[in-house]
Parts: C-alpha cells; structure tokens; sequence
C-alpha cells in the first residue's frame, strides 16, 4: 500500500483521473461501436502535429522562467517562416526545410528580445509572457494586411491586399513528412512515420542538448538560481538561451502542425494556442520548474487522446457532443493545479 | 494594583531540544522599573529564553519547559504571543516588522486601531467600523512622548531613517495598553551613536515609570552605563549575575566568552613560523551590501598557507566578508589576490582566479537539492573548468562525461564517509552533515588556491564537525591551501586557525592570534576591546 | 508641518518629475493616440458624447469593481469573470420568470449574490494556495470557470434545470440560446428618470448606483476591514505578525470583488439589452483591465479617478480606431485590429512597468546601505 | 468569531432579501395575455364570436380584437383592470363593460371576447 501511495503523491490526483478518463475512453470505444483503428490513427496523428509544440515547453520550465504562456511569440516566427518560403514558390521537403530555417531566424530573434524581457521582470514571467503573446497576435493581425506578399494563393481573392486568414498548403508542403515512409496498417490507418521519426528526433536533439554543459548549467539555473550564479553560471544568459529554444521550437512545432493539419492558420488562429501545449505538458508530469522529455511524450499522448477520443465516443453515447466542454475544463483545470502546488513543493523544502 | 513582589520571576527553567540541553536551571527576577541587561554569545540560549517567556508555538511544538515563570507574582504560560501582548509583555524584534506604505501612526496602532461603531459592524462583524483618525493621532503621540523622541507621527516609514524605523517600532509597543515589561532584542544594532544615546536616555523614563525592561545586547559599554542588573548566559547556564554596579567590563564579557580557560590541545601544530610572509589575499575598504550581514569598511591582509579565522556576532557582517569578495551581494573597495587587483560584482571572476567558497547557507546557495550528488559535487568545475565533459565535433558538444563524474564522486564519499545509499541519491534525502561534506567536496574538486569556508559545523552532528575539521586541516598542510574560515564558534576558530579577526557593527574591531585571552576576544566582540 | 513642504520640495525635483511622468505615460499616450484618431474618424462631437455616456455608464461599475483585490495587493482579479458569470446566470433565471423592469434588474441582483458569494470564495481560495502567481491563476481560472459555466448553460439548463421559456431554450431541447433579448429589462435602469444635457441623455438612476459605489469604495478604505487590506497589499509578513488574519481578509476581498462584478455585468447587460451568452463575460475582463490601466493604475495602487479617466480614454479609443483606420489606411479591419493590439499593448506596458518598478524601488530602498 | 449575535443579524438580513425578492417578483412579473374573438365553448355553454371590441387594459393603447380574431397584450404587475368598448358595424362605441381582475403567478392568460361580453365568470384563464 505504502508504494501505491508514494506512487499517487508523485504522480499527482489529477494525472491519474484524467489518464483512468482516457482509459474508459477506449475501452468504451467498441461499446460506442467507435473503430478503434481510427482512433488510433487520430491520436497518433495529432500526437505527431502536437508535439513538437509542447517540446516547446520544456526548454523554459527547465531554466525557471515557468510555463511558457508566450508560445503565440513562437509560432508567428513559424508562420512568418511558412508565409515568406511560399512567397518564394518553394515546394515539397525543400520548401518545409527552408521554412524552418527562416522560422529559426525569426525564432531567434523575438526570442532574444523576448528574454531579454522577461529577466526585467523575474517572479512574474508567466503573466506577462501571455500578454507579450496577444499584443504580438494582435500585433500580427496588422501586419497580414500591410505586408506585401504577392503569392496569388495566399492574398485575397479579388486582389485586395492583405492574407487570407487561412491559407491551404495544398501543393506545397502538404503531408510532405507525414507520407515519408508511411505504411498502411490497417484499412484507414496510415501511420505518418516521416512525422513521428522527425518528432523523436526533435526530442532526442533536445533530450542530447540538456546533457550538454550549457544543458546542465539551464537545469541548474532552473532548480536553485542562488546556486547555479554562485558557481558562476551567467543566470541572464542562460534564461534567454531558453527563451530563443522554446521560441524556435514553437515556430517550427507550428511548421510540423500545418504539413499535418494542411492549413497555415493567420490572424487570431495562434491565440489561445500556448494552454493545450501548456496543459498537455502538465498532465505528462511535469512541474513549475522541472520537466522532462518523457513528460512531454507522456503527456501529449494522453492529451491528444482525450481530444480525439471524446468528441466520438461522447456523440455515439450521450448524443452530445461534450468534447469543448471537457477540453476547457480538463486543460485548465489542469494548469490551476500545477499552480496550487507551486507552493506544496516550496513547503516542502 | 501595585503588587509589592517582583516583577517577573523566572524559577528553575530549563528547556532540551531534541535531547541536547538548551537551557538548564535559570533562575533571575526582574522588579517593577528595573532595566536588566541579558548577554551572552550566540547560541547561549538568549533567544530560546525568550520564546519560552512569549509563548512561542517552537517551545510548545517541542515538548514545553521545566521550572516555572511567575508575571506579577501569578504563575503563567502563554499559549501564544498574543496572549502575551495582552497581558503586557511586549517584544521588539532585531529586524523591523512595519509597513512601509503607511504612516508612523498607522504602525504604532497596526491591528489595534480605535474605530467608531457602526451598523454593519453588526452584520458584518467589528472589523466593518471606520477608523478613529483623530483619537488614533493622540494615542500615538502619547506613545511617542512616552519615548521622549520627537517623531513625525504623519510620515511614511518608507521615507524615514533608520533610527525613526526603530523609535516607531518600540512606541507600537509602548501604546499597548496596559505595558508593564518590555524586551528590546539589539536596540541599538542598527542605529547611529546620537540616536543609540537618545534611545537608552528614553528606556530610563520608561524605566521610572515603573516599567520593567530586559536589554538583550552584546554592547557592553552601553549595557554598563544603562541597566541595573546583568545576566550573564553561555551554553544555556547562568555563569554570571549580579548588579551592574558591583561588575566590570572585563569580568562580563571574560564570562560571556570563554568556557574552559584551556585551550584545546588538538591545535597541535604550534604557532607556524611565518617564515615566507608573502601576502596572498590583500582587501582595502570593502564595502558589502548583504541583507542583514552589512559590511562598512574592511581591510585585512591573510598570508599564503594561513588558516585566516573571522568570528564575531551574529548580524555584525562577518558572512558579509566571503560573500561579498566571491560576487554573491553588490560589493566594493579593492581586493588584490595574489598581487593581481580582481573586480568584485562576479562570481566567475573570482572562481577563474582559483578562489572557492562553502556558503552557509547550504540548502540555498550550497547545494542542488533535487539533483543526484555527483551533479552538485561536480557542477562547478565542469562550468568553470570544463571538467568531466567529453568534447565532440572538435569541442562543438560538451557531453557530461558521467564515468568521470561518478568515480570522482566515489573517492569523495569514501574520504569524507559521507553516508549515503549511492552517488545518484538526491541530496534532500541526505543529513545536514553529509550535505556539508558534499559542499566541501564540491569546493575540493576545484583544487583551489584559496578557499573560504563560512559556518562549516553550524547545525551539523558532533561526528561529521570533526571530520570537516580535519579535512580542512589536511588540505591546509598537504595542499598549502589558504583557508579563511568564518564561524561563530569562538572555541572551534581558537583550535583550527593562526589569526582570528573579530567583526562587530560591519568594521574589523581587532584581529588576534588565535592563542590570546578569551576575555581579549570577548571584549572585541561586545565592541569595547582596543585593537591590536 | 516639516512632512508637509518636505513634500513639496521633493515633487519639484527632477527624478521626481521624470518618475511621474514615468507613471502615467499610459493615459499620456492614450490622449495621443485619441487626439491623432478624432479628426480623422470624422465623427461629430455629439455623436462622440453620446456614444461615450453610455459605454461610462455601461463599464465603470464593473472597472470599479477591480479596486478592491489592489488595494489587498492580489493585483488585478481577471477572476472578476466568474462574478459577471453569475450575474448572467441571474439574468438567464430573470428573463425565465418573465419579470420585467426594475424589479427585474434587482431581483436579477438578488439572486445571483449568492452564488457570485460562492465563486469568489472558491477563486480566492485557489488563489491562495497559488499565492506569488495569484494573477495568472486568476486568469486560467476564467477559462477554467468558461468550461463549467457553459456545462451549466449549454448542457445542464433545461435539462437539469427547468427553463419554462421555449424562446430561451435551443431547438435540440436543452441549453441556452446563444443570444438572449432582455428586452424586459432593458435600460430600465437607464431610462427609469432621464433627462437630455444637450445631445446627451442623463440616466440619473444609473449615475446615482456608480456614485453610491464609489462612495462605498471611499468608505470602505477607512474601515477597519479596507486598513487591514491596505497592509496586507504592502507586507504579508508584517501584517501577520501584528495578528492579521491574512488568508481570511484576502478572500473577503476577493468575494466582493466578485459580487461587485456580478452587479457590474447586470448594469452592463441591461444598457446593452441583449446577452450573448457564451462570450459577453470573456470581453468583459479585458476590457475592464485595460481600462483601469489605461486610466494610470499600476497592478499595485488604484484610485477612482484612474477609473473614469480610464473608461472614456479607453472607450474612446475604442470607437474611434475602426474609423481612424478605414479613412487612413482603407480598411476597418486594420481598425479593428489597432484596437486589439492596443488593449493588449496596454496591459502588457502595464505589467512590465509593475515588475520592473518593483524591482527598481527595492534597488532604490536598498541604496543608502551602499557604502560610499 | 461570528458571535452568536451576529448570526442572528445575519439571519434577518437573508430573510429581508427573500422578502424584496418575493415582492420583486410578485410586483415585476409580466403576463403574456392572448385576447381572443372566437366561439368558445366554457363548460355547458358555447358562445359565439362577439363583436368587434377595442380593448384598452389599464391605461395602455386600445387593442382592437376584431370579431373572429385574436390578438395579444402585455402587463406587469398582478392587479389590472380592464374596459371594454363594443363597436357596431360602424365603429360607433355601442357599450362599455368595465372589469377589474387579478392576475396569478402563472405566465400566460387567454382572455375571451365572447365570454366577456357574456359576462361569464371564467371569462380569463391560464394557458
């Protein structure tokens, strides 16, 4: 009995109701007369799209600068990265690469300054970093319309000026990962292997990246400020590497996303975008100040299978579709648990 | 009800923490407008005393006291401080409990403002009524009378001095209503000598007003001039009490100070022979802005191969020293290590210049508390030196070589026996020994040329303080390190180290060979001693 | 008196100056930006004055409802979302029953206080526990409190809870409509004795609520109650150690903010006459925040001037933008964009402001220790 | 320390708010009220369709109910009273029935024209 408990006190209440929840999902799927293949297929494919976004997380949990609410920040880098390599006309593997190279450009940037910004305000990063993201959104939100791309696909029909708010990436960079290597594996379950073996890598590089010097000397950063500066780590310089990664990671997580999803989604589409990313990272285990690559696998997995699983099984049962409701409630619910216990872990010490 | 009898009586207390005496057997009373004088070194027991006299849930928690405290001649024991201020007692603490926002008028009355009635008081509960603004200006200025001082009874703490903070403070005291004893813990620490003057001439009119006052202070010059009565404490038993008129200087603090006269024979080797006298360490001027540990205006030299001791009081600034030479506070003034002048401000400079440093505050800047402990033993050098990192791509990749780590890690524990299940344990699991030994570990592996050590053996079991010892002995004589150790254990100092510098009120009051009177030592410390 | 023109001397010197100005850039910049957009959104004075009265009577309850968690040093309660909540759920209940008018408004009042009681004792208990990060807990508790309350709405009333009114109730039989007419109650309150100031209509009755609000806003700072808060909002420690029930006073802050918030979306609702119900009470937090801010409050000290200043330079900039941007640039969407940028603009300014103020004035305290 | 006085304050204060609740709701609640011109048959006795009426209710604008119609009006409140004004084929003002009547809870009345001009009793009731 003594194991389970340290079993529950570590894992945490809420993992385990929201993981038993996934549980009965499934197993009510065939109940439900859901196919389980597309389930799967579902799930798999939105983990792919989702994770590198919550990898994205990581880098600033790590360093101490808390959840990274201003992830909108990184994905506009990604879509300045996609809108600006399809103004170019560039296609396939090549055009999503060069995507992701003008993403890190832009990624490193905002993220330099973004950094910059949150070490004027240590203590309360989280609340500013949401709001540096909706003025950034909205910010954005002009700049779709004055900046002057000419690709007909991408500006409105009758030759206004100005972005579609969704733009089709049919032609260009569709599947492009996805259908690299795929297999069939069942009558309508194609696994995307080019996505999920680019998704693991991204993971292994920043799984690699904290076993580097400048890797444990962000952990340290994270863990005890005090003792990383006192053994004489520059505390400035490592938060604002974090903040450039997890920017960098945001825009090309938004990359992965559209060549699954198919759309590049402009204007307010990044919005609210940092709190599933956030929430799923959570639910995978992770803490204020630690996570770790298993907690992103972990818990994108469980996330994205709620979302997939829900909206089917709840129709055929209860006839209502009930999934947003759950989404919200579970995904913020679980962001206010991770803050109530902030203050457990301090006590502790 | 003036009762004849003494005002507090103390009979027989004696308190244990956990099985290691605190206080044993104290016995003083204090009549109606007495001032007694409370000394004795740090860790002699003053505070626990006090929390017994208060209340304190840290008493209660830990299993009560022995003996018996008579207040007015009724036998008492407050369950909490609150009962205590009610029936008269009140305390005034070192460092200063006001708001800043508001006026000096507002913290006087904080939380026993006067109010006016009104009906919702009776829906909603008393804390609904409407301050008195006009009868908490005159309860005020009759507390600050009450003190003699003139004090600005509409301005903001924020915008006061540091003397107005402590005059402020001991008048929300004094508007208690019915005051009959009051404790000052280091009244005069943080205050200029005009204002430590005018506050000490105010405590005697308080005085004649038939109110008790115990001083709890290592001044001794103004314990002298003020108190009727002195009790002297160390380890927690009375060695000296008696009316300040029949006492001296000299005999206060001699007793505040020395335990046994002898002094303890493992300071084996004898006075080394500065034969090469070359100065590794010279500091003019420092100044240190830490919190609480405030360093004026220090200079000191330390020779090559010494083992440089600084002790003194809590709160006089000697942790401010090591602190502020490493780049932990905003510091200033000049520090040449071995000839070369470093600039302060930046631990790494002074880590690259082969300088290490044990802080004492273990769990805050000392160790990773939830990392394995060839992580905290190795991280600094890796950082600094690029230690235990196997370079790829022609130093591109510094992997964390984890072999190297733990087998250095592995000699270590086994040097130091530091107890624990392996060398991926965290470090929150282990004992506040082994955590010290992973933090003079983690400073050994830097190798360097001069190592600062602060508080080594404060709250660690009597094994682990003499394995630390010893190690920084054999580390002195087999590397020639240069060790500056600061600790305010006089006794432990006297036995380790060649020269011993006394801090008091953030100046160097005097340095001397470790092997000079303890009366010397003590005098130093209560700020009356005449410097070498 | 010595503090009086020691003062004085010291609002004259330049670091004050430049402090001050440092202070209120907000609203400066905002009469700017006002002043640059008014010309060119070619809007009449009058049509300018009327728009603004109703958006000032329509919004300062609801920004006034935000002093008090301040004053306690809980910053900015985006939990002020719950209150508006409730307040819906009063009205929905309201419109149900079919009662009309001022009664209606009132009774709407009555019986959403106790559950605005309810959730602002659960959000300042939350809170709380989160203390340090009490405004971003505040605000995923909004989103949090969005997926509850539209369980309530769109799933359980009519189902769970009997709605007699077809017309509110959606076709599939159960949930609420996405937009409700309260065309019982609406501006009652504003209409019920009204007279014209020139193209202006004066709504006396609502103007005397937000009056007797402020009046309890001043009253209340000088209880014993609003002290307590005042120094627990400076120093926890402090205020505890003097036998302050901190935990206890916070959340009393934190239900009458909600309450007051409550109140303030039924104010809102029935100047409006129609509740979108899923989305009104999202804006709502926003809107109110930047406004305050805008008026010149910091997340730590806020008056009742900062208030009214704050809704009309907000308000005004929030009519006058959509235009200003059609006639500048062509096209009102880039307006409207303006407008969305600025509110957040505006509140990540004042954010940032707050935290590095902060740290400067610990910096700045702790300057005369500085040796020389 | 909520004393024990305090709980008794309390106490009244929730009670003085279920009173202004009720009173609110008593005196704010509006009735749909469908005014109808068609034979009706109440119990044992059928009526047929009555004249054209203009109908005025309290001091509302006349509602014109012509034969064989129907119409609808709202009020608030609980008491009202009602006058009725029978119109020949010219539209001259042949008689006037006067009535006051109380209005329950319930929400929506039908109120019928022939009924009324027949002076039955059950001339209003709830739908």
């Amino acid at each position: 009995m003594k194991h389970i408990q340290n079993f529950i006190i570590d894992f945490g209440w809420a993992r385990i109701i929201i993981g038993l929840f996934l549980l009965s999902l499934f197993i009510l799927a065939p109940v439900a007369d859901v196919r389980i293949d597309t389930s799967i297929s579902d799930t798999v494919a939105r983990f792919g799209m989702a994770c590198v976004l919550v990898l994205a997380m990581v880098p600033m949990i790590q360093s101490g600068c808390g959840l990274n609410f201003g992830l909108p920040l990184g994905i506009i880098a990604g879509l300045l990265g996609a809108t600006c390599t399809m103004e170019l006309e560039l296609k396939g593997l090549i055009g999503l690469s060069f995507a992701m190279l003008i993403t890190t450009v832009f990624g490193t940037i905002f993220g330099f300054f973004y950094g910059k910004l949150l070490n004027k305000v240590k203590g309360s990063e989280m609340m500013i970093a949401t709001y540096v993201g909706f003025s950034s959104v909205a910010f954005m939100c002009m700049m779709w319309l004055l900046l002057p791309f000419k690709n007909p696909k991408m500006i409105w029909g009758y030759g206004g000026s100005g972005l579609r708010t969704t733009i089709t990436v049919e032609g260009y960079w569709l599947h492009v990962l996805n259908n690299f290597l795929s297999f069939r594996v069942s009558e309508s379950f194609v696994f995307p292997t080019g996505m999920i073996l680019f998704v693991l890598f991204m993971c292994l590089l920043i799984w690699g990246f904290f076993h580097t010097k400048l890797g444990s000397a962000l952990t340290a950063v994270g863990s005890n400020p005090d003792f990383a500066k006192a053994s004489g780590v520059d505390i400035d310089k490592m938060r604002v590497i974090s903040v450039i990664l997890s920017t960098v990671l945001g825009g090309i997580g938004i990359l992965v996303y559209q060549q699954s999803f198919g759309f590049i989604q402009l204007y307010m589409g990044p919005f609210y975008m940092a709190f599933p990313a956030v929430a799923a990272i959570l639910i995978g285990g992770a803490s204020i100040n630690k996570a770790t690559i298993t907690n992103v696998i972990v818990g994108t997995f469980l996330f994205q299978g709620i979302l997939t699983m829900t909206p089917s099984v709840m129709n055929s049962l209860i006839h209502t579709d009930m999934s947003e409701v759950i989404r919200i409630i579970v995904s913020n619910g679980m962001i206010i648990y991770a803050m109530t216990r902030v203050n457990k872990a301090r006590q502790k010490k | 009800m003036t009762t004849s009898g003494p005002l507090l009586q103390v009979e027989g207390v004696s308190k244990d923490f956990f099985g290691t005496n605190v206080l044993s057997d104290i016995n003083f009373n204090l009549e109606k407008g007495e001032i007694l004088g409370l000394v004795g070194e740090n860790g002699a027991g003053k505070s626990t005393l006090m929390n017994i006299l208060f209340g304190m849930k840290v008493i209660s928690s830990t299993g009560g006291y022995s003996g018996q405290i008579l207040f007015e001649g009724k036998q008492t024991s407050f369950k909490n401080p609150l009962e205590a201020l009610n029936s008269g007692i009140g305390m005034v603490h070192q460092e200063f409990s006001l708001i800043p926002g508001l006026t000096a008028t507002e913290n006087i009355l904080l939380n026993s403002e006067p109010t006016r009635y009104n009906f919702l008081t009776e829906l909603f509960g008393p804390r609904l009524s409407t301050l008195d603004r006009y009868e908490m200006q005159i309860r005020a200025i009759a507390a600050i009378n009450k003190l003699g001082f003139r004090l600005d009874q509409d301005m903001l703490v924020s915008q006061m001095p540091v003397g107005h903070k402590q005059f402020t403070e001991i008048s929300r005291e004094l508007d208690r209503k019915n005051i009959k004893l009051l404790v000052l813990d280091e009244p005069t620490a943080v205050l200029t000598e005009s204002e430590a003057q005018i506050l000490l001439k105010s405590l005697k009119t308080l005085a004649s007003d038939g109110i008790g006052i115990i001083i709890i202070s290592h001044r001794l010059s103004e314990i002298m001039d003020i108190t009727d009565k002195v009790v002297v404490l160390c380890d927690g038993k009375i060695i000296h009490t008696s009316k300040t008129s029949d006492t001296t200087v000299d005999k206060i603090a001699e007793c505040m100070v020395g335990r046994s006269g002898v002094l303890e024979s493992s300071k084996a080797h004898a006075q080394k022979e500065q034969a090469q006298k070359e100065i590794i360490l010279k500091v003019e001027n420092l100044w240190v802005d830490m919190p609480g540990e405030h360093i004026e205006d220090v200079s000191f030299d330390v020779i090559r191969g010494e083992i440089f001791g600084i002790g003194g009081l809590a709160g006089q600034g000697k942790l401010g020293i090591p602190n502020g030479i490493m780049g932990y506070f905003e510091s200033g003034g000049n520090v040449y290590f071995s000839g070369k002048k470093c600039n302060l401000g930046n631990p790494r400079e002074a880590l690259d210049q082969e300088m290490a440093f044990v802080s004492e505050d273990r769990k805050g800047v000392g160790l990773l508390l939830d990392e394995p402990i060839d992580w905290n033993i190795v991280f600094t050098a890796m950082q600094t030196k690029d230690q235990f990192l196997k370079s790829y791509l022609w130093g591109l990749i510094k992997w964390r070589d984890s072999k190297a780590m733990s087998k250095v890690s592995k000699q270590y524990i086994n040097e130091l026996e530091i107890k624990c299940l392996n060398e991926w344990q965290h470090v929150r699991q282990l004992s506040g020994g082994n955590q010290q030994k992973i933090c003079l570990a983690k400073a050994f592996v830097l190798d360097p040329k001069l190592l600062f050590v602060s508080e080594p053996t404060r709250g660690i079991d009597v094994g682990a303080k003499s394995i630390v010892l010893d190690t920084l002995r054999k580390i002195n004589k087999q590397k020639g390190t240069t060790i500056i150790m600061v600790s305010s254990e006089l006794e432990e100092m006297r036995g380790i180290c060649d020269r011993i510098a006394i801090v008091d009120k953030g100046k160097i009051a005097g340095i001397l060979p470790a092997d000079s009177s303890s009366i010397s030592f003590g005098k130093l410390m209560a700020g009356v001693g005449e410097t070498l | 008196m010595t503090t009086k023109n020691l003062q004085l001397k010291k609002l004259l010197t330049l670091d004050n100056a430049a402090h001050l100005l440092m202070r209120n850039t907000v609203p400066i910049l905002f009469i700017l930006i006002s002043a640059m957009a008014i010309p060119l959104s070619e809007f009449s004075f009058s049509y300018l004055s009327q728009e603004l009265m109703t958006r000032l009577i329509r919004n300062s309850f609801l920004v006034l409802s935000l002093l008090i968690p301040i004053i306690a040093g809980m910053g900015l309660n985006f939990g002020m979302v719950l209150g508006a909540m409730a307040g819906q759920v009063g009205l929905i209940f309201v419109t149900d029953w079919n009662i009309v008018g001022m009664p209606g408004v009132f009774l709407a009042m009555i019986i959403s206080t106790p559950l605005a009681i309810l959730l602002g004792l659960i959000c300042g208990i939350i809170l709380n526990k989160a203390s340090g990060k009490e405004m971003v807990t505040g605000f995923v508790l909004a989103f949090f409190a969005q997926g509850v309350y539209q369980l309530v709405v769109l799933y359980g009333m009519g189902a769970i809870i009997p709605i007699e009114r077809l017309t509110l109730v959606l076709s599939r039989g159960y949930g609420i409509r996405n937009t409700v007419n309260l065309i019982g109650i609406r501006s009652s309150l504003d209409s019920a004795i009204s007279f014209d100031l020139g193209p202006v209509p004066i709504p006396v009755v609502t103007l005397f609520i937000i009056a007797l609000f402020c009046l309890f806003v001043v009253w209340f700072r000088k209880t014993k109650l609003g002290q307590d808060m005042k120094a627990i909002g400076q120093d926890m420690h402090v205020a505890e150690a003097a036998g302050i029930r901190v935990l206890r006073t916070r959340i009393i802050s934190i239900i009458i903010s909600t309450v007051l918030a409550c109140w303030g979306q039924i104010i809102y609702l029935q100047n409006m006459g129609t509740l979108n119900t899923y989305n009104s009470h999202e804006q709502i937090g926003m809107f109110s925040i930047a406004a305050l801010l805008v008026g010149g409050a910091t997340v730590s000290k806020a008056q009742i001037s900062h208030v009214f200043v704050g809704v009309i330079l907000f308000h005004l900039m929030f009519i006058v933008s959509p235009m200003a941007g059609k006639n500048l640039i062509g096209s009102a969407m880039l307006g409207e964009y303006f407008r969305g940028f600025v509110t957040y603009g505006v509140i990540s300014a004042a954010l940032v402001v707050h935290a590095w103020t902060r740290f400067k004035t610990n910096q700045r305290q702790r300057q005369h220790l500085r040796g020389n | 320390m909520i004393t024990h006085r305090m709980k008794l304050f309390q106490l009244g204060l929730v009670l003085t708010f279920i009173a202004i609740g009720s009173i609110l709701f008593y005196v704010g609640k509006g009735h749909d009220l469908i005014l109808e011109n068609k034979l009706i048959t109440i119990g044992p006795v059928t009526y047929k369709a009555a004249p054209s009426i203009k109908l005025i209710i309290d001091d509302q604008k006349a509602i014109p109910v012509n034969s064989g119609f129907a119409n609808k009006a709202f009020v608030v409140g609980a008491s009202h009273s009602l006058k009725a004004q029978i119109l020949d084929d010219a539209g001259a003002v042949i008689k006037v029935i006067e009535k006051k009547f109380k209005l329950s809870l319930h929400n929506s009345f039908l109120i019928s024209m022939p009924a009324l001009v027949a002076n039955d009793p059950k001339w209003i009731k709830e739908i």
